[in-house]
């Protein structure tokens, strides 16, 4: 009983939420209602016993991806309204229906056919935090540690990308503009 | 001789890289000298060739890919022979001829090339390399046309080249399904040709396949209605690209009727005969009609061989001794009428820089060395009796007589139409009063024109009056095919049509 | 005897060859000297194998295989029997003589050596023609022999009305060629060689239609050569050449090359005497239609062109009503009589500059007696006068068509013997005698040389005396040929000899009275016969509006509608489609995010449905 | 009882709302944020067949989304402000550059 009335809440909430990031016209609100959807998709992995991926979750996104589109969006100047002009509404919605109904046919596809084996199945008793340390540091070790170094190569990515610009005189960036 | 075959193919290939090194002012010695070797290699081909045997000789096999069944697999029989030894010909005379100045040594090395392609389709046994030769010859001509062209080249050479190109895509198709078909029943991979003249197959297969073969064929021949490349090509084509694609290129059409689609698919060709016959007569007199209009000499020759090439592929159609073996020598013979034609237009485009008829008149007075010489081609285009193209063309009609009366009537105006129009380019370029003042300045042959014209004008006589040898080595080996043919055929029918195309006498 | 053989066929082609060399040199009277020595020889092999053929010699020798496929099997093979020796005989001798007397007539002309070439070319070709052992050796002369015509006929090449009638005798023999290689097709596959022998021996086993059939194909092809009606204009056309031309091809030899295949051909035909009802029916129209146009005409030489179409349907008629002897009896004597009237209208033509208006001449007896001579001995023995030749050759056609109760056949050949007899000295009268209107025209006209005109004598006493070999002549070639039975009472062919000859001689005389008193007047240059006549029926012009016109408006419709517009259009449009595909979908690459993210979306939506609701057929 | 079938469901709306985002959105920054929604969408998903069938390959999947969406947003940003900088202005139709 509870999970479903947790389940049929959150659903709603991030509905809500994600509705308004796709929809809102004011970035703040659309990155404030962008922080509040991840935190409440955590929600989800806790009602499915996923505790680690609920916690990463919150720290990833809420923590350090929110942080950083926070500093863009200060970078950016852009706390007024945007004004975007959409065409073709219309095949917008309806590409977007027709995907995702084909998505959800996909996935449900083999699942009701066959009887899907478990690779990794969850062993009763072992803590789930466990259990994918386990699978993480044996079978995706390399996996892991590939997405370690990406992570890394981002972070670098990232610093030079900005960091080099910075240092250059207001009068350099009045030239790269005029280039354009 | 054990390996004259592949020395035969890849010689030229091998001259083409030394091609690279050599001097732009000797690029053409170079290259005559190599298409003289060439043919001399053929020459002792033809010498070694066991005139008895109608098999295929001096067989080479080397398995490439053997799990597929692809193999580096030569082999010449009678069938293939004279068309190796007329593309080295035609090469080394069309070199001859040469006189572009621009870029002479790519254009040598694009000729050899284009030798090494021709020489290689004749000569390959296994359908993936006949294939990989097929389209290989392509290149070098579409170069030819598109960069030593006139007017509108590279519209001609992109025409020239999608054309037959999208051609023959379907027929890959075919080869593949063809080896795969060869897979089921026998559990092995094989292209090779012998080995597919043992496959049975069943009518309907034969059908499809048929068709996916023919469209290649047919635009390669050009059969109508996929003819309109060629005058385009011819137009814009240099000299020596004509020649090469009129007296060599459009034989592999034809060739590969006779080597592939009839014996491969006897029920299937039987079945198509009387369309393909209408196609070909069809190519016979529009054909002869559509030159009589012409105003530029050049395309009056390059509807001329439409039309004898609609001849060619009836006496293919006829499915006996007479017919094929004429049709075979008929390419032979207009290799060598078609070459010396073009290049008889060629010379008084270098001197004129023009080929509308109407530029002439009265020619005969001032180069009466060179009417003389367009003359004899010119019967022997017409089909004149003790020149090379009677031979072929009276047997090929005679052979396609068998088959149906009054189709043959009308295949054979063909030889009206066709000394229509010949005559009166004849008539109209060469006679009357010499009017222009720019034709009176007007120099005859010179001696590298005469070296390249004589030998083709000697071959027209030569081959005309004794022409014994060549058809008795090409006959061997077709009467081999049709007993092969019959043996293949699955339906009653075609047994009945090919006993009875191949048996004198009785009531019609 | 075989090197005779050999010496006769390949002497003229030796001659062609060298003079060949020389073509393209200043005029050498060598070239002239050795062709005619060349062709003597040729004619004195013919002789002395004309007299071993008598003494009951038949040579067959086989040069060589010239083509071999399949079951076929031809062989370049010769063979010397009566007939063929009988026309190897007449054909060397006129040309010898004509290859003399253009000697004279080619003179000052700038193709000397060419000329010369041609002629003994043509020689060796009608050579082949009628000594070749088979159908298709026969075809290759066949063809040489028109080959020959096309280029002598076109022999002042610059004159475009030359050149022109060249290529309308070629491609019209060519349409009756096809013909007759129908018929050497089904030879083949009914007989399965192209032996004479053979087939001969095989003919009477065969179905009776297959052999009709034959024998129409192969006559069809005896038509263009024999220029029978409908294929006739070119022969008037052909009087374009130079006047030996006219001489030797086109009167004595290569269009009697029809009747000889009919004669050669006899073992066929006289199975199937329905066809050999209407050859000689065509010929008895042809006799009289051509004739017809011969009476109105003022060109020399047409008229005397006219004159051979009309002989060859005499030919014709003899030769299809199975008198095969008395065919080859009229061709040999027409050979002689009218290569000497050919050659006199030479005579006459290079006297007056070239001009072939006979209302232009006249009274040129004065001038040039010996030509005036030998072309009244000409005339006569062409009308058929007694003791002339043409008077035992031609009577015997008309005998035999009586004798075969074809009397529309007789009657056609009796009206054409008197419109023979008109037009012969109409000519005669207007070139010789009366008025000389050459003079106001300012003419100055001379007897040729002496040479040319003893080189014309021998053909003059032929044309006189021939007549007299017939009884050895029948003898000689009924050895071969089939004989003919006269199954009329000797009282009635007296009566009808009598009664033709009385004709023939009446029309003489009433001409020459006629136009010795001044001749017709000018109206009846307007009665529409007149006019008709004068048009030649109207055919050329037939020929040129509903043939030559339509089928140059068709060739250009076929190129510049159907290859251009229709079938290169098509294919055309094929890759423009794919070039229009091309750049609309260029705009899709518009370079927006959005655009491009939209795109995407679309692809990934048709793929998913691809793979729900596509199900492979496997 | 909440099955499988809701989870995927709402992961349908929520990638749909995505779709949506990342069609209609004309702002960079706003497109970013489409993209996390989408990958979040398809990390519901996973987490749920994961727990639904007792593997955990899904939740394996799931973390490594949200790594590749962390390094996503340092690179994606880092280029965003170097755009902004270059053309003043974040929006998609100044992206014109790669007009066929």
């Amino acid at each position: 009983m509870f999970e479903i009335i947790a389940f049929y809440t959150f659903s709603i909430l991030v509905i809500g939420m994600f509705g308004i990031v796709v929809f809102s016209e004011n970035v703040l609100y659309a990155m404030s209602a962008l922080a509040g959807g991840m935190i409440l998709i955590s929600g989800f992995y806790f009602l499915l016993g996923a505790d680690f991926l609920g916690v990463v979750q919150i720290i990833v996104y809420t923590g350090a991806v929110m942080a950083l589109y926070a500093f863009g969006m200060m970078f950016f100047d852009s706390a007024r309204d945007i004004k975007e002009n959409i065409k073709f509404k219309k095949i917008i919605y309806t590409l977007s229906i027709l995907s995702a109904i084909f998505v959800i046919f996909i996935l449900m596809a083999p699942i009701y056919s066959t009887r899907v084996e478990a690779l990794y199945p969850t062993i009763h008793g072992v803590g789930n935090v466990q259990m994918i340390g386990l699978i993480l540091f044996t079978k995706y070790l390399i996996p892991f540690e590939v997405a370690a170094i990406m992570l890394l190569a981002a972070m670098i990515a990232g610093i030079v990308l900005v960091k080099v610009k910075i240092e250059e005189t207001p009068s350099n960036i009045e030239v790269a503009r005029g280039e354009k | 001789m054990e390996h004259i075959l592949s020395l035969i193919v890849f010689f030229p290939l091998v001259a083409v890289f030394f091609g690279f090194i050599v001097s732009k002012e000797s690029a053409k010695t170079f290259g005559v000298t190599v298409a003289l070797v060439e043919f001399l290699l053929s020459i002792v081909l033809w010498i070694g060739f066991d005139k008895s045997n109608a098999g295929f000789q001096f067989v080479e096999y080397v398995p490439l890919i053997s799990q597929f069944g692809v193999s580096y697999y030569l082999g010449v029989d009678g069938i293939s022979l004279f068309l190796v030894i007329l593309s080295t010909f035609m090469t080394l005379v069309s070199l001859i001829s040469l006189n572009i100045k621009k870029d002479i040594k790519n254009l040598v090395i694009t000729i050899l090339f284009l030798e090494m392609t021709l020489v290689g389709v004749f000569l390959s046994l296994d359908m993936i390399l006949f294939y990989i030769f097929w389209e290989l010859s392509l290149i070098p001509m579409l170069y030819i046309i598109g960069a030593w062209g006139s007017g509108q080249r590279i519209y001609a050479a992109i025409k020239f080249f999608l054309y037959t190109f999208a051609g023959s895509a379907l027929m890959l198709v075919g080869i593949l399904y063809l080896g795969y078909q060869y897979y089921i029943a026998t559990g092995t991979w094989s292209f090779s040709i012998p080995d597919w003249y043992l496959l049975v197959l069943p009518f309907s297969t034969q059908l499809w396949l048929f068709g996916a073969f023919f469209l290649a064929f047919a635009v390669k021949v050009p059969m109508f209605p996929f003819h309109t490349w060629l005058p385009y090509a011819h137009g814009q084509a240099p000299t020596v690209g004509s020649i090469l694609l009129a007296a060599v290129m459009l034989k592999m059409g034809t060739y590969a009727f006779i080597r592939f689609s009839l014996p491969l698919f006897p029920d299937a060709s039987v079945y198509f005969l009387y369309p393909v016959a209408i196609i070909a007569i069809i190519m016979v007199i529009y054909a002869s009609m559509v030159a009589y209009a012409q105003e530029d000499m050049k395309q009056v020759i390059a509807y001329s061989s439409i039309s004898h090439m609609g001849i060619i592929v009836l006496g293919t159609f006829a499915m006996n001794a007479e017919g094929i073996t004429g049709a075979i020598f008929l390419m032979l013979s207009h290799g060598i009428v078609s070459g010396a034609l073009f290049m008889l237009v060629g010379v008084i485009y270098d001197r004129r820089h023009t080929k509308m008829i109407s530029e002439f008149g009265g020619l005969a007075t001032i180069m009466p060395r060179y009417a003389a010489i367009f003359g004899v081609v010119m019967m022997a285009a017409v089909g004149l009796p003790l020149t090379v193209g009677f031979v072929g063309e009276f047997l090929s009609l005679l052979g396609f007589y068998r088959v149906n009366w009054f189709m043959t009537l009308l295949a054979g105006t063909g030889i009206i139409l066709g000394a229509v129009y010949m005559l009166v380019l004849f008539k109209r370029a060469f006679f009357g009063k010499l009017v222009k003042a720019e034709n009176k300045a007007l120099k005859d042959l010179d001696k590298r024109e005469f070296t390249a014209l004589i030998p083709l004008v000697a071959l027209v006589v030569v081959l005309g009056v004794y022409p014994k040898p060549i058809l008795n080595t090409i006959d061997i080996s077709v009467k081999k095919m049709i007993v092969l043919m019959e043996k293949k055929a699955v339906l009653p029918d075609t047994r009945e049509l090919l006993l009875r195309v191949n048996s004198v006498g009785g009531t019609k | 005897m075989e090197k005779y053989l050999y010496v006769a066929l390949f002497a003229p082609v030796v001659g062609s060859l060298f003079s060949l060399l020389f073509t393209a040199k200043k005029k050498n009277v060598i070239t002239a000297l050795v062709t005619s020595a060349l062709l003597l020889l040729s004619f004195v092999s013919s002789l002395t194998l004309m007299f071993a053929v008598h003494d009951g010699l038949t040579l067959h020798v086989k040069l060589m295989d010239w083509i071999s496929a399949g079951n076929l099997n031809i062989p370049f093979g010769f063979m010397v029997d009566n007939v063929s020796v009988i026309m190897m005989v007449t054909v060397t001798l006129v040309s010898s003589v004509v290859n003399i007397y253009s000697m004279g007539y080619m003179m000052h002309d700038k193709g000397y050596n060419r000329f010369f070439t041609y002629i003994s070319a043509f020689v060796f070709a009608m050579l082949v023609l009628v000594m070749s052992d088979n159908f298709v050796g026969l075809f290759i002369g066949w063809e040489g022999v028109g080959l020959c015509s096309y280029l002598l006929i076109g022999f002042w090449y610059e004159k475009d009305t030359a050149s022109w009638a060249g290529n309308e005798a070629f491609i019209m023999n060519r349409v009756a060629d096809l013909g007759m290689l129908m018929g050497l097709f089904l030879i083949y596959w009914q007989f399965g060689t192209f032996d004479y022998e053979t087939i001969f021996a095989h003919a009477g086993s065969m179905n009776v239609s297959v052999v009709a059939t034959i024998g129409l194909l192969l006559f069809i092809g005896a038509m263009g050569k024999s220029a029978q009606f409908p294929f006739h204009t070119w022969l008037a056309d052909a009087m374009e050449g130079p006047t030996p031309v006219s001489a030797l091809i086109h009167a004595a030899t290569m269009v009697t090359a029809g009747v000889y295949l009919v004669i050669r051909a006899s073992d066929l035909f006289s199975l199937i005497p329905e066809v050999g009802h209407i050859i000689a029916t065509l010929g008895a129209f042809v006799a009289v239609f051509a004739a017809s146009m011969a009476l109105v005409h003022r060109d020399l030489k047409k008229i005397i062109a006219y004159s051979t179409l009309s002989q060859l349907g005499y030919m014709f008629v003899a030769a299809g009503l199975g008198a095969y002897w008395i065919a080859l009896f009229h061709l040999m004597t027409h050979a002689f009589f009218k290569s000497l009237l050919f050659l006199g209208a030479g005579n006459i033509m290079h006297a007056m500059d070239d001009e072939l208006d006979i209302k232009k001449m006249g009274g040129l007896f004065k001038v040039m007696p010996y030509t005036a001579i030998l072309m009244a001995v000409a005339s006569f023995a062409l009308c058929g006068v007694y003791p002339f030749a043409g008077f035992f050759s031609k009577d015997k056609i008309l005998e035999a068509a009586f004798n075969g109760s074809n009397f529309y056949i007789w009657f056609a050949l009796f009206i054409g013997a008197g419109m023979t007899a008109f037009y012969s000295f109409r000519l005669i009268m207007l070139v010789f005698f009366g008025d000389k209107v050459y003079k106001k025209l300012g003419f100055h006209p001379h007897e040729t040389y002496p040479f040319v005109l003893w080189s014309l004598l021998p053909l003059g006493i032929l044309s006189t005396i021939a007549g007299f070999f017939e009884k050895p002549f029948e003898a000689f070639v009924t050895r071969v040929l089939s004989k003919y039975e006269f199954s009329l009472s000797h009282s009635t062919e007296v009566e009808l000899i009598f009664l033709t000859s009385a004709f023939v001689i009446l029309v003489i005389v009433a001409t020459i009275y006629k136009y010795y008193k001044g001749g017709f007047s000018k109206q009846i240059e307007t009665m529409p016969l007149y006019i008709l006549l004068k048009n030649q029926y109207y055919i050329p012009k037939l020929y040129e509006v509903a043939i030559f016109k339509p089928y140059y408006v068709l060739s250009r419709f076929a190129w510049k509608q159907i290859d251009v517009r229709i079938i290169d259009f098509s294919v055309d449009l094929i890759a423009k489609v794919f070039y229009k595909s091309g750049q609309e979908s260029r705009k899709m690459q518009s370079g927006n995010l959005s655009d491009m993210l939209r795109w995407m979306i679309v692809g990934t939506v048709v793929l998913l449905a691809l793979a729900i609701f596509y199900r492979p057929m496997m | 009882m909440i099955t499988l079938t809701h989870y995927l469901t709402l992961t349908g709306i929520l990638f749909s709302l995505g779709i949506v985002g990342v069609l209609r959105r004309k702002n960079l920054l706003m497109l970013f944020f489409s993209t996390e929604i989408l990958l979040n969408a398809v990390n519901i998903g996973f987490a749920a067949v994961s727990k639904y069938y007792g593997d955990l390959s899904g939740q394996i999947f799931s973390f490594f989304i949200i790594a590749i969406a962390a390094s996503e947003v340092a690179v994606g940003l880092g280029l965003l402000v170097l755009w902004y900088k270059r053309s003043g202005t974040i929006d998609l139709d100044s992206l014109q550059m790669m007009k066929g």
